[in-house]
């Protein structure tokens, strides 16, 4: 399965991601800088965290633009499994890949630390591998993580079990501890905690792997099908 | 042309301009006499950023000479952007310290975040990529507003910075005390990795290749900052203040990938950073380090502010800026490199060879100076030293004794410290995760950050007890350099090198200076006998306000090699069952401890005593008992004592201990803060193999599955029977209530 | 053309809470302002764009709409002001 | 006593570098708005105050100086508008 993982200018997880998919998840990965167009040649794709163009005016605004953004876009449509994390979210929320928009962490301070999530729906391409209901660790360090929608929105999402993780206790303002979001169609997640983070016990934890490993599975799972 | 409100060289010695440059009547005579003529305001601002203590270290030259700075691991020592030291396999670590104080300490936020700016700019300007930063700060007490608005503004800096570059930072001390109440410090240290082949040196080679400025454009910020930060602080200078210097860290991001990338380029001569004094100090140091000469024209520095004068540009302090010099004929290669980063890359002057900096601006050469004049020929001076009368006063009280009664309520106590309790209202501010090498985050004694694609990882730490230093500045030096190597040893690193940052009062006052001379006496001997020798640092000397001078604080900033991933230890507990063992004896020794702070309110008498050799042996014995694998969890003893450090050992694990003290002075047993001293804890089964190694280690106790701490002394009677719950949630919790608390 | 000076203001729809106004109204009332209240802070831009009179307004209503302000927790106000042209 | 709308206009002082406004003002360029120059980003923030007429300006000016502004980095301006009293 081939990876990509988009750099913008800014972005600082980039490595993170790339080091998480070849030498934890063991598959095939490549960076795509923010002014190609093309994604074909991928078969998921990752958003990194970081703060690409210095996050200035609003995280992830002026990175949507981005040329490499169109062909997301088409990543997406699809039907491709798409994730972005942290910064990555908030590209994803500014592009309108993803419903609703991130505010500053209530107490308006940058927050690093090992989180509790739950594992909210365990049906989603990225999320297959845990068990419904579990609580697992993944680090956050964030400072714009604060998820905001309307109610209307919110009562579309519960209802299409569009909440994939929440925070365990109340960690940053966002509306009903949502930690992560899928699109209607559940190929395109959006997270602020960082799974790549969480892929080597040597650094803590590896509750984040089964999130890679769902995405490969999935794949797999198709590919036998349609194959 | 020369602009309206400069004043003629002939004004300028009539009205003695100079002086508000900083410059003496003497040194104004030398200029005269380098240049046979009189030199213009431009000159003269070139000069007087160039021979200010920040960029000449003209008043601590003499001491600094003492410290070893060779060793046979050492690449690269003091002189260039960071020192650099072997770690094996064609790599190395390249490590650097340096202060921001002063514009901390008038814009916190935005002086801290341009001293992390600075000091990560020194590192990959060698070449190197930085992994990881720390920070050492000192601040008033958390009561006054002020104090604590610098407070968060500095750590948000600091915070805003690391975290959008992407730099990890993974380590730090803060100590709080109220000589830094109006002159807060913060240092901030850049550790990086390279690989041999990559070092680049910062010099102007080759005649005719052209010099290229790249990254942000210059404005009037920070001018004079370099002379400003040698200064003392009043209210004069707040209003001296010119433009405070605003970082970008987005751009300085853009600039590491750039410029890493441009190391790599075989046609790159010499790279470096503007820090201090901008343009004029890069440009003037890497020609007079190559025996060289630039010749610049000012008109093609990009400007980002309009009519700036040449005096300004040369001066200004804007952030993000690179001085490279590459081989004729390939400006355009670098030029297009630049560009896909989205930077500007200028050509603004030549490599000469005579040895001058000439410029030119809208036409006229507007100054041409000896380019050694300005970087190595600063005066040096040699201030009267003088021992202050309180320190013969402190030698004296040696049979100091606080009273305590109640210990649990005194560890309580001294658990919210602030100097003692948690920093992680201050370390979960910091990304201290990514770049996923993070091995030992903020919290343990050092933080580890492992090496990718090797077996190995780094151990740094920055220290430095400054109480002890203020009474008795020589046995301090020892102490700090002692502690730092003491914390990378606790990880299961070999200390490797040291850099130094040297945070004083005024080097004009006797007394100060004889503080400088007497501590760094003991960094030298300590860096000496424990084989660290310093590859680095930084001087920031008026450190003064109206109120007095800080104590003397020379941070130690100290990184260890850790030879394979399985020696790291931690200092929190690991295994209910654990014996454990206490290392080093306790003396009556409470000078300068937390727990007379504390009880007294003030500090006085003689600091605790160290052996050097002793010290050195007994690190040798735990590092040996960690790479033998012997070791569970290792903790040093400092602020505090025993019982705070035993607290620190089972917080944020599920377990408690149980322990009977070694030795019979129960006060010193557990509050002293004697050096060289240790908690240790092995597993049954590697029990005999320990003491082995170790026969000096006392076993005193058991790790426990009960979150209760229980202390006994010698006749088996209970000292402490404390829940940890309630230990740690007041150690926890205690300076983000400080913070919040109202004035 | 002509040129212009545009003073765009961004603020957070009603109803969205503002964790920025939060805190300076609890830093005010702990600095004993204590009557201060309903504080919500905005973002304020200033852009100078050289443009034709019939095409400023369009032009500033697009980049509001695509960059300067986020349409699903922001609101925008623009003033338009012409200066003697160069 | 009265109720008053405040509205603090806080801006980055001239020569202070603004990497924020040279970002929008990168991003609006590759948008194709390519004439658009001089982008300056500040805050803007309104409050509520009750107060007497005598003392609402001096309080402002305080706040500004204390809180809302860094007088280091930072002009600030601010206008006041009566609202009707409660
Ligand atoms: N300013 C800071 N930034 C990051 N980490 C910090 C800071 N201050 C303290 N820490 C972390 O908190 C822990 C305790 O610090 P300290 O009490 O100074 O340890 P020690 O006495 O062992 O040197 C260390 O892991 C240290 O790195
Ligand atoms: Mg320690």
């Amino acid at each position: 399965m081939k990876f990509a993982v988009i750099v913008f200018p800014g972005s600082n997880c980039d490595l993170d991601m790339f080091h998480a998919i070849k030498d934890e998840l063991g598959e095939d990965v490549s960076y795509v800088w923010h002014d190609e167009t093309s994604l074909d040649r991928f078969d998921a794709i990752l958003l990194p965290g970081g703060f690409s163009y210095g996050d200035y005016l609003r995280s992830g605004a002026i990175a949507r633009f981005s040329p490499i953004m169109k062909a997301v876009e088409e990543a997406a449509t699809a039907g491709k499994p798409v994730l972005g994390v942290c910064n990555g979210f908030q590209v994803l929320l500014e592009a309108g890949l993803l419903p609703g928009a991130m505010r500053k962490n209530a107490k308006l301070k940058f927050i690093c630390k090992p989180v509790a999530l739950k594992v909210k729906n365990s049906e989603t391409m990225f999320s297959m591998a845990y068990e419904e209901g579990s609580v697992i660790t993944i680090p956050v360090a964030h400072g714009d993580g604060n998820y905001y929608c309307d109610q209307e929105t919110l009562a579309s999402l519960e209802k299409n079990n569009q909440i994939v993780f929440t925070y365990e206790s109340e960690l940053n303002g966002s509306i009903n501890d949502i930690a992560g979001i899928t699109n209607e169609k559940g190929n395109v997640l959006g997270m602020m905690p960082h799974p790549e983070r969480a892929v080597d016990s040597l650094l803590g934890s590896e509750d984040g792997l089964k999130l890679f490993k769902s995405i490969v599975k999935h794949w797999r799972e198709q590919h036998a099908t349609t194959s | 042309m020369q602009l309206l409100h400069e004043p003629s060289p002939a004004m300028i010695k009539e009205q003695k301009v100079y002086q508000e440059m900083g410059v003496s009547d003497k040194e104004f005579q030398m200029v005269e006499d380098i240049l046979g003529r009189l030199p213009n305001y431009t000159e003269l601002g070139l000069f007087s950023v160039m021979w200010s203590e920040h960029c000449s270290y003209k008043n601590s030259k003499v001491l600094l000479s003492k410290f070893p700075t060779t060793g046979e691991k050492v690449l690269q020592g003091p002189g260039e952007g960071a020192g650099i030291i072997d770690i094996g396999d064609e790599q190395a670590v390249v490590f650097k310290i340096e202060s921001h104080n002063h514009p901390s300490a008038i814009e916190p936020y935005e002086g801290a975040a341009t001293g992390v700016g600075g000091i990560i700019r020194d590192i990959f300007s060698m070449g190197a990529r930085p992994v990881a930063l720390l920070n050492s700060l000192r601040f008033g007490e958390l009561k006054n507003p002020r104090v604590k608005y610098i407070f968060e503004g500095v750590v948000s800096g600091i915070a805003g910075y690391g975290n959008c570059i992407g730099i990890p930072t993974v380590g730090g001390e803060i100590q709080f005390d109220p000589c830094y109440e109006g002159n807060p410090l913060v240092n901030a240290m850049c550790v990086g990795l390279i690989n041999h082949k990559d070092i680049q040196k910062g010099q102007a080679k080759g005649v005719g290749n052209p010099v290229l400025y790249v990254g942000a454009s210059t404005g009037r910020d920070g001018i004079h900052g370099a002379t400003f930060a040698s200064e003392e602080l009043s209210a004069e200078s707040e209003a001296k203040r010119p433009a405070v210097q605003v970082g970008d860290p987005f751009m300085e991001k853009l600039l590491v990938e750039a410029c890493l990338e441009a190391t790599k380029h075989p046609k790159l001569v010499g790279i470096q950073d503007m820090g201090a004094a901008g343009l004029a100090s890069s440009s003037a140091e890497m020609a007079s380090k190559a025996g060289s000469g630039i010749e610049m024209n000012l008109d093609n520095v990009p400007q980002r502010e309009k009519a700036m004068t040449a005096y300004e540009m040369m001066l200004s302090e804007s952030q993000e800026r690179m001085l490279l010099v590459v081989e004729d004929g390939s400006e355009q290669e670098f030029i297009t490199l630049f560009e896909k980063w989205g930077l500007m890359a200028n050509v603004v002057g030549r490599v000469t060879d005579d040895h001058r900096l000439r410029l030119l601006h809208n036409g006229n050469v507007v100054a041409d100076v000896p380019v050694d004049a300005l970087a190595e020929e600063a005066p040096v001076y040699h201030q009267p030293s003088k021992e202050p009368s309180y320190y013969q006063e402190f030698q004296k009280q040696k049979d100091y004794r606080p009273n305590v009664t109640d210990y649990s309520e005194t560890l309580m106590n001294l658990l919210q410290q602030p100097t003692i309790a948690s920093k992680e209202w201050v370390y979960n501010q910091y990304d201290y995760m990514v770049r996923t090498s993070t091995v030992v985050a903020p919290g343990s004694d050092a933080a580890v950050v492992r090496i990718r694609d090797t077996d190995k990882a780094l151990a740094m730490t920055t220290d430095c007890n400054s109480r002890y230093l203020y009474l008795d500045p020589y046995v301090g030096g020892k102490l700090a350099v002692a502690e730092a190597a003491r914390n990378l040893v606790c990880s299961g690193a070999e200390p490797l090198g040291v850099t130094d940052c040297l945070n004083y009062g005024s080097p004009e006052k006797p007394e100060i200076f004889w503080q400088l001379e007497r501590s760094t006496d003991g960094l030298s001997e300590a860096c000496k006998d424990l084989e660290t020798p310093v590859i680095g640092g930084n001087v920031s000397l008026y450190n003064e306000t109206a109120k007095g001078a800080i104590y003397p604080t020379p941070v130690i900033g100290m990184v260890g090699l850790i030879t394979s991933l399985d020696h790291i230890t931690r200092q929190a507990f690991q295994k209910a069952g654990d014996r454990v063992y206490a290392l080093g004896e306790a003396k009556p020794e409470f000078s300068g401890s937390e727990l007379q702070k504390f009880t007294e309110g003030k500090i006085f008498g003689p600091a605790p005593s160290i052996d050097l050799q002793l010290e050195k042996n007994r690190q040798d014995q735990v590092l040996g008992a960690i790479r033998a694998g012997t070791v569970q969890s290792a903790h040093d003893l400092s602020e505090g004592g025993f019982l705070p450090a035993l607290a620190e050992c089972v917080f944020g694990t599920d377990f408690g201990a149980e322990v009977t003290l070694a030795g019979k002075d129960v006060l010193a047993e557990l509050f002293s803060e004697s050096p060289s001293r240790y908690i240790l804890t092995v597993s049954e089964e590697n029990a005999e193999k320990f003491e082995k190694l170790i026969p000096e280690a006392k076993e005193i106790g058991v790790v426990t599955n009960e979150k209760q701490i229980l202390v006994k002394n010698q006749q088996g009677e209970t000292l402490v029977n404390e829940s940890v719950q309630k230990l740690e949630d007041a150690w926890r919790g205690a300076i983000s209530c400080l913070v919040k608390s109202k004035a | 053309m002509m040129i212009f000076e545009v003073k765009v203001t961004v603020t957070l729809k009603e109803g969205v809470l503002d964790p920025q106004g939060s805190a300076v109204q609890n830093s005010l009332h702990q600095l004993g302002f204590d009557t201060v209240e309903g504080v919500r802070i905005g973002k304020i831009m200033n852009l100078r764009i050289e443009a034709t009179k019939d095409s400023i307004d369009d032009q500033v209503k697009e980049m509001c709409n695509k960059l300067l302000a986020n349409p699903v927790i922001e609101d925008y106000r623009y003033e338009i002001e012409e200066v003697v042209s160069s």
